[in-house]
């Protein structure tokens, strides 16, 4: 890296990664509902149309299961498409296609066919956008063989999984919360693809690990600064990587600190944050110091109104009591 | 190509120059599609065969037709009633056998079955189990041909119980918007799994609903297999000049049972044996005996050839190995290589 | 030749029917496609059909009887010379014309090995947390409990100050013996090494008695192994290593069930007069690693199959190795096998651990050059010995002994 | 896929301790990476058997008896372990 740093947005980061992507490499091509004249539901593509024409920033019709099925055979048939879904609630209608081909063609063919196709979606709540645009929507798709999932968190991470997913010959799945969109930060000027496995440790600690990803990831980070008034030093692991699960990073993280709190938006039961726990518990149970923690959403649909929707998800208070907790405090 | 009513049932009404040998060529394939898919059943009832198994018995005309238009590198995308698609397309019949079995020999090394078969070499693209789920995946291809420039059509099967499903219109449309190079071939047998069309649809001429999206599209008399391919081959010509997607519905009829398991208390016997007198084999036969074009030494012939391939498929099949347990992951992912092509 | 119609399956669900009707009488034709019966499944009836040429034969099983997929239906006879080609109005199932195939009852009858044959996912569990340490009621988190049990910490002395006063490993660093004041924190001890020494003058008083008294004979065999050995490495690849056998499992059974017919090896000399044991309890000599060793019995080994015999080898093992023999397991014996494993030589002559008045021993299998049937080939060869009290028996009935050890080695799958 | 892998050095302290276990009479010996366990520290069949049950059960991986040769010291199974562990 050359050490020069530009001021840039997670929704401009983005959308520099498709620049990058369409630039680069011919066979790329992106669609979507509105991804083109319009500029994106989040605006993540604007500007994209004027610059690559409606060949490769392609307005779908409302059609999520025949367009991301297309995105798929176009993949098949040798393309790098971008499938854009405009949220994860929305993926739902395409998930036929995702599951029954995305994920089983390499297998059903015997390794014959591969699948390189990136989906990209929005998810998450916090715009008041209530119970069915607020949905996260991730472990589900974590769920199944022969899908790749990520959460890019960081201006980073925006920036440079994208490229490894288009490179990667599985379909990858990318979730990009809709509260990171307009998050500022600085960026290297010459930033470039990131690995699309592996979590990372944002901050070292030694009393407790909070493992999160995806919009959990500053709350978490403010919730250790607190910590850290108290003199709890928290470790805090972006997953990064869903689907594989880095088990590796959890593990050592848990074996120095020997307590553990997961912080997820999904809903508790059968989320994210069960299938880490449990892995913590086949994994490095002798390690542990005191119960596993989890911070998740309400297991309500997520509500309308501000100060519910506010309340139905992880907040700062309950990641520090959550950690608290854990050491007795 | 814009009438809907099924064009007349004899061969000769059709424009279509056809040599002694390729009639005969076209007896064969639709000779050793039944072969195989009775030697299916009885290796099912004998547990060699497992899982679900969809015959094509009394549909052989629309795959056998329509394959004739096809060149080596144009794309089919099937369902799973696709023995025969498999079969006309060019798929050895020991290593579709060996699928069959679930041998590592298959066509898709075993882990498909029946329903999966697969072969990327002849852009045979499966092989769907989900009603209608190959027919998005038929438009991804295309569009795939058309922005790379290729001058490759894709050929997708489905049959009249598709066009209940989503899937079907949003790909229709995407298909008729996009101009892309999809020949639809509906395989309109009349009864999805058991439920009459006229039971399922407000509107049960097919391909009307096709014209709908500005597909131009025709309906067939599915057991004629001359008439299929004739009609294939305009359309097809059509798609490949560019002209957008075409659409044919076959008016067909399956003979046996929709899987295996199957009581068929939903039709009459009567209406399956009427169907059985306009079997697209029996009457091709007769019709080439009575052109002179098929005696009895040359009808010996092609079945002893045919029964030939297939006794070396099934012997193939039951001397192919299991894959071994320790595979029981692979190909679920493939390997990350950065740069890859 | 008749030939049998078995009940088909018709669906992997499917795992049995009932007869509705025959539709065709003993007798009548059947071309290969025509109905045989109708069957009643729990999708309702179905028709069935033949797959050859044949002449309906006698009914097994009548209306409304149930039986099973694969289950005998009835007699078909063969057809005899075909009589009608298709290409008139026959029905379509006959559109197509070719040679039978072949008989559907010949192909049934290799079905269960086939079916058997069906890999079987392996199961992959998550690793299983490690020892476990003693229960007790007090409240600890795992990571303390495992520090208690490594520093000898008795978890209920403590008071912990972890979340619901659980005990957490900071209680117990800070109830550990320090260094300067305790020595250094001794392992809880879980296993008692033998005294080496003792041991070494038991032996030296058993042994001294036995060559002092007792008149031995030695025999030695050399057999032919090879079939026990692939037999067991058949046997194991299929198993996960906890169900494995050993080769000294083989020899125990094998001597156990020779020594039925050969009581005057199997028993104990009680002042020159011999007194039959009641049950075979084969001692098995384990050796200690620093030297020594010990066999313990194996009770009523002749009445145990192979892997329940495996399950007290390992355990005793087990014993063996972190202390924990019962006296009387020492002491039962009423025959020794000693085997010396892949590492040892070709035999061993071994001296009667009194008052017993046999041991058997096993050299070291190896490959050897041996003659089968006028060629010479090579084949895992191993000797066997038998040390035996010539008070007691004889030569003869030692030899006719070790060749029946030898026989029994032969059948594997009959041990 | 590398999830789920230890590090070699993970598994070499895991085969250690699964030695220690079978063979508490070794607890005590301070055992060389490199050492033929079977040679110097007068493993039996027995024990060995014990060991690759004990690693099977820990680490899922399937050991089976023509690879027992690439066990014979903790250097090499920690090596094929992690091959192992590696693959599946």
């Amino acid at each position: 890296m050359s050490g020069e740093a530009i001021q840039t947005t997670y929704r401009e980061a983005v959308r520099a990664a498709i620049r990058e992507a369409l630039d680069r490499d011919e066979r790329v091509f992106l669609m979507g509902e509105d991804v083109g004249r319009y500029g994106g539901c989040y605006a993540v593509t604007k500007g994209l149309y004027d610059d690559y024409g409606p060949e490769r920033i392609r307005d779908t019709p409302l059609s999520e299961c025949g367009f991301t099925g297309a995105g798929i055979g176009a993949a098949v048939g040798g393309m790098r498409p971008i499938v854009e879904i405009m949220t994860v609630n929305f993926s739902l209608l395409a998930l036929d296609q995702i599951l029954n081909n995305a994920a089983t063609l390499r297998h059903m063919s015997g390794g014959q066919l591969k699948v390189p196709v990136v989906i990209r979606m929005a998810t998450g709540a916090g715009k008041q956008l209530a119970a069915q645009h607020s949905h996260s929507l991730e472990a589900w798709y974590a769920h199944v063989p022969g899908l790749k999932v990520a959460a890019p968190a960081t201006l980073e991470d925006a920036r440079g999984m994208l490229w490894t997913a288009l490179e990667d010959p599985d379909p990858v799945i990318l979730f990009e919360h809709v509260m990171l969109y307009n998050r500022t930060g600085e960026l290297a000027a010459d930033a470039d693809a990131v690995p699309l496995t592996g979590a990372a440790v944002r901050r070292d600690g030694t009393d407790v690990s909070l493992i999160t990803y995806g919009g959990c990831l500053f709350k978490t980070l403010e919730a250790a600064e607190q910590l850290a008034a108290d003199d709890i030093a928290a470790e805090v692991i972006d997953l990064r990587s869903l689907r594989p699960l880095d088990d590796a990073t959890i593990m050592a993280s848990v074996a120095k600190t020997h307590r553990a709190v997961i912080i997820d938006e999904g809903w508790r039961s059968g989320s994210l944050a069960a299938e880490v726990s449990a892995r913590i518990m086949e994994q490095a149970f002798w390690e542990l110091d005191a119960p596993v923690g989890r911070v998740c959403s309400a297991e309500v649909p997520i509500p309308y109104p501000r100060h519910l929707e506010h309340a139905a998800l992880p907040q700062v208070p309950a990641i520090v009591a959550a950690a608290k907790a854990t050491l007795g405090r | 190509m814009s009438q809907t009513e099924p064009t007349s049932g004899t061969p000769q009404a059709h424009k279509l120059h056809l040599s002694r040998e390729h009639a005969l060529h076209l007896l064969r394939e639709m000779l050793r599609i039944r072969a195989f898919e009775e030697r299916c059943a009885e290796l099912y009832t004998e547990e060699k065969i497992r899982g679900f198994l969809h015959l094509y018995c009394g549909e052989e005309a629309v795959a056998v037709g329509v394959m004739q238009a096809l060149t080596p590198t144009d794309a089919v995308v099937a369902t799973y009633r696709e023995h025969g698609h498999a079969l006309a397309r060019g798929l050895p019949m020991d290593r579709l056998m060996a699928e069959m079995y679930g041998k590592q020999d298959g066509v898709s090394r075993g882990r498909g079955g029946s329903m999966h078969l697969f072969d990327a070499e002849r852009r045979f693209y499966g092989g769907s189990a989900i009603v209608a789920g190959g027919i998005p995946l038929a438009v991804g291809l295309a569009l795939a041909d058309r922005m790379q420039g290729r001058d490759q059509v894709t050929a997708c099967f489905f049959g009249e119980g598709a066009a209940a499903e989503g899937a079907f219109h949003e790909s229709l449309n995407l298909a008729a918007l996009w101009r892309l190079p999809v020949l639809f071939v509906c395989e309109n047998n009349r009864y999805a799994m058991g439920t009459a069309l006229e039971r399922s649809e407000s509107e049960t001429d097919i391909a009307r609903k096709a014209a709908c999206y500005q597909i131009p599209s025709a309906a067939l008399d599915g057991m004629n297999v001359i008439a299929i391919e004739a009609a294939a081959r305009e359309a097809i010509a059509e798609v490949r000049a560019g002209d957008g997607p075409r659409f044919l519905e076959c008016r067909t009829y399956r003979f046996r049972a929709h899987s295996m398991f199957d009581a068929q208390l939903y039709r009459d016997k009567a209406e399956v044996e009427a169907w059985k007198r306009k079997g697209p084999i029996l009457r091709f036969r007769h019709w080439l005996e009575a052109a002179g074009m098929l005696d009895a030494d040359t009808a010996e012939r092609l079945d002893a050839e045919i029964e030939r391939e297939l006794a070396a498929a099934v012997d193939f099949a039951e001397s192919s190995a299991w894959e071994p347990l320790e595979d029981l992951s692979r190909d679920v992912c493939g390997c990350v290589t950065r740069g890859e092509a | 030749m008749t030939q049998v119609f078995r009940m088909p399956s018709l669906g992997a669900d499917m795992e049995a029917g009932t007869l509705i009707e025959w539709t065709r009488q003993p007798g009548e034709r059947l071309a290969r496609g025509d109905t045989i019966a109708v069957i009643e499944t729990q999708k309702g009836a179905i028709e069935v059909e033949v797959f050859q040429d044949a002449v309906m034969g006698r009914p097994l099983i009548g209306i409304g009887d149930k039986v099973p997929v694969g289950a005998p239906m009835a007699e078909l006879e063969p057809a005899g010379p075909t009589v009608q080609a298709s290409g008139t109005t026959a029905a379509p199932p006959s559109e197509r014309q070719g040679p039978s195939g072949p008989a559907a009852g010949d192909k049934l009858k290799d079905h269960p090995a086939q079916s058997g044959s069906q890999p079987e996912p392996p199961a992959k569990s998550p690793p299983p947390p490690d020892a476990t340490p003693a229960a007790t009621h007090q409240r600890a988190s795992p990571a303390a409990r495992r520090l208690a049990a490594q520093q000898g910490i008795d978890l209920a002395t403590l008071i912990g100050s972890g979340p619901g006063g659980a005990v957490i490993l900071a209680d117990i660093q800070a109830a550990s013996p320090q260094p300067e004041t305790a020595p250094a924190p001794a392992r809880q001890p879980t296993h008692a090494r033998p005294d080496l020494a003792a041991m070494r003058e038991a032996i030296a008083a058993a042994m001294s008695r036995a060559k002092r008294e007792i008149p031995h004979y030695y025999l030695a065999h050399d057999l032919d192994l090879s079939d026990a050995v692939h037999w067991l490495r058949r046997r194991n690849a299929a198993r996960p290593p906890g169900q494995r056998l050993l080769m000294g499992v083989l020899f125990i059974k094998a001597v156990a069930l020779a020594l039925h017919d050969f009581r005057e090896l199997n028993g104990f000399d009680r002042d020159g007069r011999f007194e039959p044991a009641a049950g075979i309890h084969v001692g098995t000599a384990i050796a200690i690693r620093g030297g020594g060793l010990v066999a313990p019995a194996i009770h009523d080994a002749d009445q145990l199959d192979l892997d329940a015999l495996m399950t007290r080898l390992r355990d005793l093992v087990a014993r063996v190795r972190s202390g924990g023999l019962r006296a009387a397991e020492l002491s039962d014996p009423t025959v020794t096998v000693s085997s010396l494993g892949e590492r040892g030589v070709d035999r061993l002559y071994g001296v009667i651990y009194p008052p017993q008045v046999a041991i058997v021993g096993f050299g070291t299998p190896r490959p050897r050059a041996w003659v089968v049937e006028q060629s010479v080939q090579a084949r895992t060869v191993v000797t066997a010995t038998l040390a035996a009290d010539h008070r007691h028996s004889d030569g003869h009935r030692g030899a006719l002994f070790l060749a029946r050890v030898a026989a029994h080695l032969q059948e594997p799958q009959a041990l | 896929m590398t999830s789920n892998s230890l590090s070699r050095e993970a598994l070499q302290a895991i085969a250690l301790e699964a030695l220690t276990q079978v063979a508490p009479d070794l607890a005590e010996e301070t055992i060389p990476p490199d050492a033929d366990l079977r040679e110097a520290y007068d493993l039996d069949s027995m024990d060995l058997l014990n060991w690759i049950n004990a690693l099977h059960k820990r680490l899922g991986v399937d050991i089976p008896e023509q690879d027992y040769p690439r066990l014979a010291s903790l250097g090499a199974a920690a090596d094929y372990l992690h091959r192992a562990t590696r693959a599946g």
